[in-house]
């Protein structure tokens, strides 16, 4: 209804590919990224900057990275919070150890030892498939929490394994303000997913789609699978340490390995699925959907408890809560399998075709 | 559906709520859980400290005229959701939030410089990090009570008694049973620096989370063939490890458990074989203490009661919870005296922690004597107990062996001060100097 | 359409002796064949006769157990099939093998992968050689969807193609590698008569216009004597037959085990 | 010295000169707008006129061109031009055959052609038009193996090495041309008889093209859809004279079947489209509009009832109240100006259409959603440019105003006579035709009857010669019943008899797409369009069209005797293959009534059913008998009432 | 050597107890292609409700039916709600709903009965068999044979259950073939149903097991991951490839732990099967008993 494109043409390809190729879909992402960037850090209080949003960025960035491996290359991961563990405490140990190392030079370390122990988790993934290699993948899960328990060097022998992130200096100035760790974060994450998409887009996404849709033909076209393949393990890997690295650095302060368990990745998992695998704007809408649900139902709660003028029993919202993040995931999956983007899709159709049906 | 509308409405009213507070409230916010793995201790801990603030202020009319309220937060026992309800609570009521207990080691963690940054401030009873017992570098952090390395050093002191003195460990060994965590793993350094001191062998073993299983490390401690078990368990690892000791024969009597694995939960699931197994807690079990009758009494007669099933009042977690009521309670108390019966900040409330005392006539005051030790807080020392009781579980309840036994401080102290000093240097933070406070 | 002389040259692919099993199945056995640049090569035979297998050797998704391959002069044990796409070899599937999440414009893109050069950190900048080569092989895939006719479909979903436009997409990702030789299995399977003219024309037209040498395994009768050069028949994984379509037509051996039945 | 601008040559050196770089021609190829600008136009014109004068070209001789609306044919119309030729656009989708006549009346030697289905065609013509020699095309695809023809590329690079050899002799050929020099050769499509050549000036044209665009004020920035057939002289004024004339854009669509996505993707300024694309869209609209869910279509119902209530009356700047005005605003936020948009309609500042008559009904459909819908009037012989209709004065029912420079006088037996500068100089090699359609003062006799009412609207009813009389004496004009049933979505065609009988009675031609959908709906199974048309169902629907039709005529004085009694549904589409329509797809009257002489009697005979077996020809010549059982049903028909007249 | 079999013959055991929750995995991924994770929480659920009941006072007996009851509903209502409306959805979207299921199951049963752990005493005591410490000085425990007893005897009816009913070769059609299964009129909704009541059993059987093993808490449901890396090695399909995968993955991870640990400093059962499991894997990436896919173009 509101996209008039009658007069939007393109005379080039570098126009016809364009990320957004409709002049109005330009406008809304220019206000938006105004806003996130200006107004957003003007009004909004240090709950939402420092509780919500960031949050938020952070795991719209990790499902992103999962996103890469599993939405666009096929590869199902269950090890997506050990990825983000190796970021978190590379990044805390390259600052730790190298002095007057920049932050964001450390945060690019984070990502390439990230990408480095994707690989190495990345390597059955050539010979198997499918759920036995989401399984695997669960190794890197236990394997890596393990290991930065196991060996306190990583925790710089934290006698409780926390480790506490150095604070965030860009040139001289520090960054300890929530606004301040949310611009950090948006001003990264913004640029990682443009980032992401760019390479969705190119010949090294098609390559990933390609062998996720069909190997065998994939490979008859002259795509190296094993290239292919670990290269999106390394991406997406070297996404998630980022944002492993944003959430210890600009988020919780403070993280431990079993900060980066199962439920995590299953988290982060979760969000690629309902925000709509092999979709970039998904893994911000999942990022949305999953980390504003719980908290949703649990600010609700007592209101509904106090509007109700009931007396729950203890515990029972607490458990409510939990039936009802259940229920509404299967309740999405059976709705919507694509997710949120495409629900965004069609939406957008709609309004393309509007009045018209199709 | 009128009720539905009024919930809508509730709903729609959505972060509006903090406006419904009345002035004169004083707000402490119940950042805890009750689901998951460990929902029985949070639902026991928030079960007891709940009901004992409902009690005061059903029997007092509050602390100095001001009625406590709160709010529960569900963390999950997870530290991002743990800083979500810290963020959002920490604003409520009329002066925010008076204090906050994150029941979670992780979660105190992540809120050590956010409540020194928002002055609010954060007690860990029994859990947390222990060199915030330096009160110097950590102003805003309160370990009350205890910590894993004193009791940890009371635990040897206990065995070296049982021993028939401390000499008497020379040449003994000791397995440490840990969780495979951070948590587990935090009183190795303890333990060996005593075994050192004491001349015991000491091996430490680890069970990976979450302790289904461990046919394999207690085969490794039937071949060790130790004299003392030390048993750093965490939710299903206890019961486990009680029933893998049985079924290697080691005797129960002889595993001496750390305060997260010797409550109720841990022994009942294990049966018989939790028999004569022995525990350390900062609290004891019971309900014939008045401060619990007194609950009964003006909380449960009147229908109310955070309890579901009634018969966990007086267990280990849920008198541990009244133990942080009755903290939390003291030290607004406390901070009244200097700051005058209103509510205050949490700024007012961190002197007031700061500076409580509760002496043992006090805890007879409160109906608490023998219930917990006595506290003494102060600036140099956020511990400010250290003490532990060490109970043993006969079957059906758990039964106190010994009276208060402290910690080895010559040996604890100077390892805190060095780690917090650590702290300090890494964070930049001048320690303060406690001869000039207050 | 009327035939015109093609410019069959010189041998360019030999395969000499192929023998294939599975787990003591033979798919082939002993074949040997050869085949011309710029000719389109048939490979006929009943069901089961072993033809995809054989293109499946050539392009090295199967490793013979015995026998050799020429290509180019280059005497070779097996392919692989990254390797055979490096030389030039594309091909397409029996049961179609699109990119099912990709729209057409993309998986005809994914036949240019080879050619692209750029970084994926220039990828992930969209800069420089990365935007260039995007836009240069774009070019390049209109051009190709141009050739084939799917103009209208470009942005569309392939999974939501009817059968005979997924072919002819399946043919334009093929031909976007710029192959020299494309192997063609069973490209008008499934079609009706007007699909089918129309995929004859085009694979003449691949012919005729890029030189593309063209082996091609197809069942109907007609359209194997109208546009091949030469034809090998299998039956049972053994070759009974190779010539011209004159030729095999009066094989004597190849009436019997494969004209004879009705097709 | 003032640049003179009177040949079509020279306009486009003066937009070269003036606006170099701005875009003059687009073609959608290769997935994008292929831009070519003013000065690259200027240049490719050059060359290709070079390059036929290499070839032989030369002044006074004849250039045919034949395709699609392809940048470069448009080209060659300019080149040849340029060098003193006369370009003869020809219909593309015409067979070889018909092209003979053509070819060889206007002495053919050269042709440019789009691709090689047409070359094809050239080849297949060639052993009967001993004069054409020179095939030249533009799609290379597929021409590998010809010989003796060129393509456009080799053309044009032989005529750069041509200009290089020969510089200034480009400029001296357009310095020849003389405004009153034949700028093209259009044949008229002829509703009878052979074709004939329609000679016009470049000053006729540009005149015309110079009036319509201050009329209308076009500029450089507009943009216009070039997708109506380059033989039709309604393209050549909007795309050649227009364009030349007011230097803006003229957008080729990348095929006849994308034309709608690629009118959406330009949203054209100026637009023009014969009533049947209009008609076709409404149509479509209304179908779209059924399958949509309900809140949508009620939002469509309650807002198309205001746009007919006040929408043209905005587009026009009359009052209209408050209210209603905001209701507008509404409406074109959530309705009007998404369904302009899908349409592709979003920018247009002014539409057309011509050709034949519009029904009301529809034409007012697009004035209400805000597009600025207008007819004009015009012939092959006038330019197509003998009246619009103005900016906010748009009569329905009528044609519009004189169009600047043309005189209208009304002739004998209401036939409408035109002067102006815009007149063709002649038929090609017709003396005889010329001398009878222009009389001696100079006025040229279009054919049509109509009138022009008080404030000097030109109002038209029918050809002159169709109009006819009823066996009763009452006034006949079956374009006019025609034109009334075609605006029902569900009917395509209609052929309306009476002339010289007692009663009128029609063949209706339904639409397939649109009873289709009707039927799906109702769950009727139909196993094709002789099928469909043959359900009662249908019939049944038809005659309700019908009889709102014989209800309204009731109220038009002299045309309430034309009222349909009795109608069929004919088995087959009328079809321009079969020669039932004219490639602009009007009726052949005669032809029909020639052909379906059988299925008329059993009309006036009053039989029920009608066996009848037809000839059909497919595109690709092949023909198939198609025999039929017709029903043929009565309408019920209405008292005169005298409210207005016709 | 007393010790390495000692440590071997109590992973064997601990094994058996791993194959009884990989069991239910199995069958519902024979019958129905889902990979459900649920597992785990679904015995949870049967052991907290078991318990609840014997708490309330009912009979063993009549709380296991009570029991089994309430796993049918859940198991009909799970295929009804959950998975009918996912039919013909992607695994990973089946599998997803399955970990959502989860959580609703973890509340449903801590709302349902709370979150104290209880004990469980299903009169097998977990202690050492006297004979047999005496005589090899090996302490075998007698819950750990009796479990594995058990186990031994759920395998066999399942296998008789598959083989000898017409609903068990009806569950094999339709593991075999979906699509053939539903042209020879096998209902197919019914027999997932079927199929989910069979594992609701399986998993009361092991929350019984289990829970009086370790107690009946929360914890239970991490027995689902204890259960991967069996499922892997064993293959997701095969019966006998979870009893056999159970059997090494147990004694693996002990040995590992008692003999690999110290080197590494211990812990390492979290992901030694994982790892193992890996390893297998890259040498034949069906698994044990997997089918062999062949990439037919």
């Amino acid at each position: 209804m509101l996209y008039r494109e009658a007069g939007q043409f393109k005379a080039s390809y570098a126009e016809d590919q364009q990320i957004f190729a409709i002049r109005q879909d330009r406008i809304a992402v220019g206000a938006l990224l105004v806003f996130a960037f200006v107004v957003v850090p003007l009004v909004a209080n240090q709950y939402w900057l420092s509780a919500i949003l960031t949050p938020l960025l952070i795991f719209a960035l990790a499902a992103i990275g999962l996103n890469i491996l599993t939405g666009y290359a096929g590869q199902l991961s269950l090890g997506t919070a050990a990825f983000m563990a190796v970021g978190a405490f590379a990044a805390y140990n390259f600052v730790l150890r190298v002095p007057g190392i920049p932050i964001l030079v450390a945060f690019v370390l984070a990502g390439i030892c990230a990408a480095l122990v994707g690989i190495l988790f990345g390597l059955p993934s050539l010979r198997i498939k499918g759920f036995y290699l989401a399984v695997a993948t669960l190794a890197a899960q236990f394997f890596v929490v393990w290991a930065l328990t196991k060996f306190g060097w990583f925790s710089n022998n934290s006698s409780s394994g926390v480790i506490s992130a150095q604070k965030i200096e860009i040139l001289g100035y520090t960054v300890d303000t929530p606004a301040g760790k949310y611009l950090f974060t948006l001003t990264i994450v913004a640029v990682l997913a443009l980032a992401a998409k760019n390479l969705v887009r190119s010949s090294t996404g098609r390559a990933w789609m390609a062998v996720r849709d069909m190997d065998v033909a994939a490979s008859v076209i002259g795509i190296r699978l094993m290239q292919t393949k670990l290269s999106a393990f390394a991406i997406s890997s070297a996404y998630c340490g980022v944002a492993g690295a944003l959430y210890a650095f600009a988020y919780l302060g403070t993280v431990e390995p079993e900060g980066f368990n199962l439920d995590m990745s299953f988290r982060v998992l979760f969000m690629v699925i309902i925000g709509g695998v092999g979709s970039i704007l998904g893994s911000f809408l999942g990022a949305a959907f999953i980390v504003l649900l719980p908290i949703f139902l649990n600010t609700a709660a007592p209101l509904i408890e106090h509007g109700l003028g009931l007396q729950m029993p203890p515990g029972f919202m607490s458990n409510l809560e939990l039936i009802v993040f259940g229920a509404l995931i299967v309740f999405f999956l059976a709705v919507e399998p694509h997710g949120l983007a495409r629900l965004w899709q069609i939406g957008k159709e709609k309004l393309r075709l509007w009045p018209f049906p199709h | 559906m009128k009720s539905f509308t009024k919930a809508l409405l509730g709903l729609a009213m959505l972060g509006a709520a903090a406006t419904t507070h009345a002035q004169n409230e004083q707000f402490v916010p119940m950042v805890g859980y009750w689901v998951g793995p460990y929902a029985a201790g949070g639902s026991g801990i928030f079960g007891g400290m709940i009901d004992y603030i409902n009690m005061v202020n059903a029997r007092d009319g509050g602390v100095g005229g001001v009625k406590l309220t709160y709010e529960k937060c569900e963390t999950e026992y997870n530290n991002a959701r743990g800083v979500e309800c810290y963020e959002r609570l920490k604003k409520k009521g009329p002066t925010g939030a008076t204090l906050v207990h994150p029941l979670s080691t992780g979660i105190t963690y992540s809120l050590i410089e956010k409540g020194t940054q928002d002055k609010v401030p954060i007690v860990s009873i029994g859990y947390g990090r222990t060199d915030a017992s330096d009160g110097r570098v950590f102003p805003w952090v309160f370990p009350l009570l205890t910590n894993y390395w004193s009791q940890n050093t009371a635990k040897i002191k206990f065995i070296g008694s049982k021993e028939g003195g401390m000499d008497k460990l020379k040449g003994k060994k000791i397995v440490n049973i840990y969780h495979d965590s951070a948590y587990g793993k935090e009183t190795i350094p303890v333990l060996d620096a005593q075994a050192k001191k004491y001349g015991f062998t000491v091996t430490h073993i680890p069970v990976p989370h979450p302790g289904n299983e461990q046919g394999a490390q207690w085969l490794q401690v039937r071949q060790i063939k130790p004299d003392w078990v030390i048993l750093r368990g965490w939710g299903v690892m206890n019961p486990v490890a009680l029933k893998g000791a049985a079924k290697v024969g080691f005797p129960r009597d002889r595993i001496i458990g750390v305060w997260w694995s010797g409550a109720e939960e841990d022994t009942i699931p294990a049966g018989d074989a939790a028999k004569g197994y022995i525990a350390a807690g900062f609290n004891v079990a019971g309900s014939n203490f008045p401060v619990i009758q007194d609950i009964k009494k003006y909380v449960y007669a009147k229908g109310k009661g955070e309890m579901e099933d009634p018969t966990r009042i007086g267990s280990i977690y849920y008198n541990r919870g009244v133990v942080h009521g009755i903290v939390t309670v003291e030290a607004i108390r406390k901070a009244q005296e200097k700051y005058g019966k209103k509510p205050l900040t949490g700024e007012q409330i961190r002197w007031g922690l700061e500076n409580l005392t509760i002496s043992e006539a006090r805890l007879k005051e409160l109906g608490a004597a023998g219930f917990m030790q006595p506290l003494k807080v102060s600036c140099l020392d956020h511990e400010g107990g250290g003490a532990v009781k060490f109970q043993q579980w006969d079957g059906k309840e758990w039964k106190v062996i010994t009276d208060w036994i402290t910690p080895d401080r010559d040996l604890v102290r100077p390892m805190i001060e060095q780690s917090a000093a650590g702290y300090a240097k890494e964070k930049n933070i001048t320690p303060r100097d406690c001869s000039k406070e207050s | 359409m009327t035939a015109t002389t093609r410019r069959a040259g010189d041998v360019i692919l030999k395969l000499d002796n192929i023998s294939l099993s599975f787990g003591g199945v033979k798919a082939l056995t002993d074949i040997s064949f050869d085949v011309r640049e710029h000719e389109v090569r048939a490979i006929i035979g009943p069901n089961g006769a072993g033809k995809s297998s054989m293109l499946n050797v050539i392009n090295g998704v199967y490793h013979p157990q015995a026998g050799t391959i020429t290509f180019r002069g280059e005497v070779r044990r097996d392919m692989n099939p990254h390797r055979a796409a490096a030389s030039g070899i594309a091909r397409t599937f029996q049961n179609i093998a699109l990119f099912r999440g990709m729209s057409v414009l993309d998986n005809i893109m994914t036949g240019r992968n080879l050619k692209m050069k750029a970084h994926f950190l220039e990828q992930a900048i969209w800069f420089g050689r990365a935007r260039r080569e995007e836009l240069e092989h774009r070019a390049k895939v209109e051009e190709i969807i141009d050739f084939l006719e799917i103009q209208h479909i470009r942005k569309t979903p392939v999974g939501r193609l009817p059968y005979g436009l997924q072919k002819r997409v399946e043919l334009a990702r093929a031909l976007a590698a710029e192959p020299s030789m494309l192997l063609l299995d069973e490209p008008m399977a499934g079609m009706n008569v007007e699909e089918k003219q129309d995929m004859c024309r085009f694979v003449l037209d691949v012919n005729e216009q890029y030189g593309t040498t063209i082996v091609l395994i197809e069942h109907d009768m007609g359209v194997v004597m109208d546009i091949s050069d030469r034809v090998v028949v299998l039956d049972y994984g053994k070759k009974i037959g190779d010539g011209t379509p004159d030729e095999v037509r009066s094989n004597k051996t190849v009436i019997d085990a494969y004209l004879g039945v009705a097709h | 010295m003032e640049e003179q601008r009177d040949t079509f040559p020279r306009l486009l050196a003066h937009h070269a000169a003036v606006r170099p770089g701005h875009p003059a021609t687009r073609e959608k190829d290769l997935g994008i707008w292929q831009t070519w600008t003013w000065s690259q136009v200027a240049d490719e014109v050059r060359a290709l006129a070079c390059g036929l004068a290499a070839e032989g070209f030369r002044r006074g001789m004849h250039l045919a061109i034949i395709g699609d609306n392809r940048p470069r044919l448009y080209w060659s119309m300019v080149a040849a031009q340029a060098l003193g030729g006369i370009p003869v656009p020809m219909y593309q989708d015409a067979p070889a055959a018909d092209f003979v006549f053509v070819l060889n009346d206007a002495e053919i030697a050269y042709a440019v052609v789009e691709d090689q289905e047409q070359v094809d065609k050239m080849l297949e013509a060639m052993p009967q038009v001993p004069t054409l020699k020179h095939v030249c095309y533009d799609d290379p695809r597929g021409m590998r193996n010809y010989e003796g023809v060129t393509s456009f590329a080799h053309l044009q690079e032989k005529g750069r090495e041509f200009d290089r050899a020969n510089p200034g002799w480009y400029e001296a050929e357009v310095a020849k041309g003389r405004p009153t020099d034949v700028s093209v050769m259009l044949y008229t499509s002829g509703t009878t008889g052979k074709p004939k050549g329609v000679c016009l000036t470049h000053d006729a044209f540009i005149a015309a093209a110079r009036g319509g665009c201050s009329f209308d004020r076009l500029t450089a920035n507009d943009s216009i859809l070039s997708y109506l057939p380059m033989a039709w002289v309604g393209d050549h004024l909007f795309s050649i004279a227009q364009w030349l004339e007011a230097g803006f854009t003229i957008n080729c669509p990348e095929s006849g079947d994308t034309v709608m996505t690629d009118l959406r993707e330009i949203g054209p300024t100026y637009y023009f489209a014969p009533p049947r694309v209009f008609e076709n869209l409404l149509t479509q609209v209304m179908i779209r509009m059924e399958d949509a869910g309900a809140i949508k279509r009620w939002l469509f119902r309650r807002f198309m009832d205001v746009a007919r209530r006040c929408g043209a009356e905005i587009l026009d700047g009359k009052p209209v109240g408050g209210g209603d005005r905001l209701l507008y605003a509404l409406g074109n936020l959530l309705v009007y100006g998404p369904l302009r948009n899908v349409l592709g309609m979003s920018r247009i500042r002014v539409a057309y259409t011509a050709g034949a008559a519009i029904g009301p009904d529809l034409f007012r459909f697009y004035r209400s959603i805000g597009i600025n819908l207008k007819q004009l009037y015009g012939q092959t012989e006038t330019c197509a440019y003998v009246c619009l209709q103005p900016d906010g004065d748009v009569k329905l029912d009528s044609v519009g105003l004189p169009a600047p420079g043309v005189e209208i006088r009304i002739g004998e037996g209401g036939e409408v006579l035109v002067r102006g500068r815009m007149l063709l100089k002649e038929y090609y090699k017709r003396p005889d035709a010329t001398a009878e359609s222009i009389d001696a003062d100079g006025y040229f006799h279009t054919g049509d009857a109509g009138f022009l009412d008080d404030a000097g609207h030109l109002k038209i009813i029918d050809r002159a010669k169709d109009v006819g009389k009823l066996g009763t004496g009452a006034m006949f004009a079956p374009n006019y019943i025609e034109n009334k049933l075609k605006f029902f979505p569900h009917i395509k065609e209609a052929v309306a008899f009476g002339h010289g009988r007692d009663m009128v009675c029609a063949f209706v031609n339904i639409d397939a797409g649109s009873v289709g959908n009707w039927a799906e709906r109702r769950g009727l199974a139909y196993s094709g369009y002789t099928d469909l048309a043959q359900k009662s169902e249908v019939y049944q629907l038809i005659r309700e069209c019908v009889e709102k039709v014989n209800a309204e005529l009731a109220t038009e004085g002299d045309l309430a005797a034309s009222q349909v009694h009795r109608f069929l549904i004919l088995h087959k589409e009328l079809d321009p293959d079969d020669d039932e329509l004219t490639r602009t797809r009007k009726v052949r009257r005669g032809f029909v009534a020639e052909k379906y002489a059988v299925l008329i009697d059993a009309l006036y005979g009053g039989k029920a059913v009608q066996h009848i077996e037809t000839l059909v020809r497919f595109e690709d010549g092949r023909t198939n008998m198609v025999a039929a059982d017709l029903k043929i049903d009565d309408a019920k028909t209405f008292p005169a009432a005298h409210g207005k007249a016709a | 050597m007393s010790f390495f079999f000692e440590v071997l013959i109590g992973g064997l055991l601990s094994g058996v107890m791993y194959s009884l929750v990989a069991l239910g995995f199995v069958l519902i991924y024979k019958a129905s292609g889902v990979f459900n994770f649920a597992q785990g929480a679904m015995v949870f659920f049967a052991a907290l409700t078991f318990v609840g009941f014997l708490e309330m006072g009912v009979w063993f007996w009549f709380a296991f039916a009570l029991t089994l009851g309430a796993m049918v509903v859940l198991g009909l209502a799970t295929e009804r709600i959950v998975l009918r409306p996912l039919v013909n959805q992607p695994q990973i979207s089946l599998f997803m709903a399955t970990i959502g299921l989860t959580f609703v199951l973890e509340g449903l049963a801590q709302l349902l009965w709370g979150s104290q752990p209880h004990g469980l005493d299903i009169g097998i005591q977990d202690e050492p068999l006297g004979w047999i410490s005496d005589a090899t000085g090996m302490n075998i425990s007698k819950f750990d044979l009796a479990a594995a007893g058990i186990a031994a005897a759920l395998v066999t009816s399942l296998a008789l259950f598959f083989s000898r009913t017409r609903i068990g070769r009806a569950l094999r059609a339709v593991a075999d073939d979906h699509q053939a299964a539903l042209a020879v009129g096998i209902p197919l909704q019914q027999i997932w149903g079927i199929v989910w009541t069979v594992a609701g059993f399986v998993a009361l059987v092991a929350g019984m097991l289990w829970g009086a093993r370790n107690g009946v808490q929360f914890a239970l449901t991490f027995l689902a991951l204890k259960a991967l890396p069996v499922l892997i090695l064993g293959g997701f399909e095969s019966i006998p490839g979870a009893i056999v995968g159970g059997l090494i993955i147990g004694a693996s991870e002990k040995l590992a732990e008692v003999y690999l640990g110290p080197y590494v400093g211990g812990g390492i059962e979290g992901w030694f099967p994982y790892v193992l499991a890996l390893l297998f894997l890259l040498v034949r990436p069906e698994g044990l008993f997997g089918e062999k896919h062949i990439d037919r173009v």
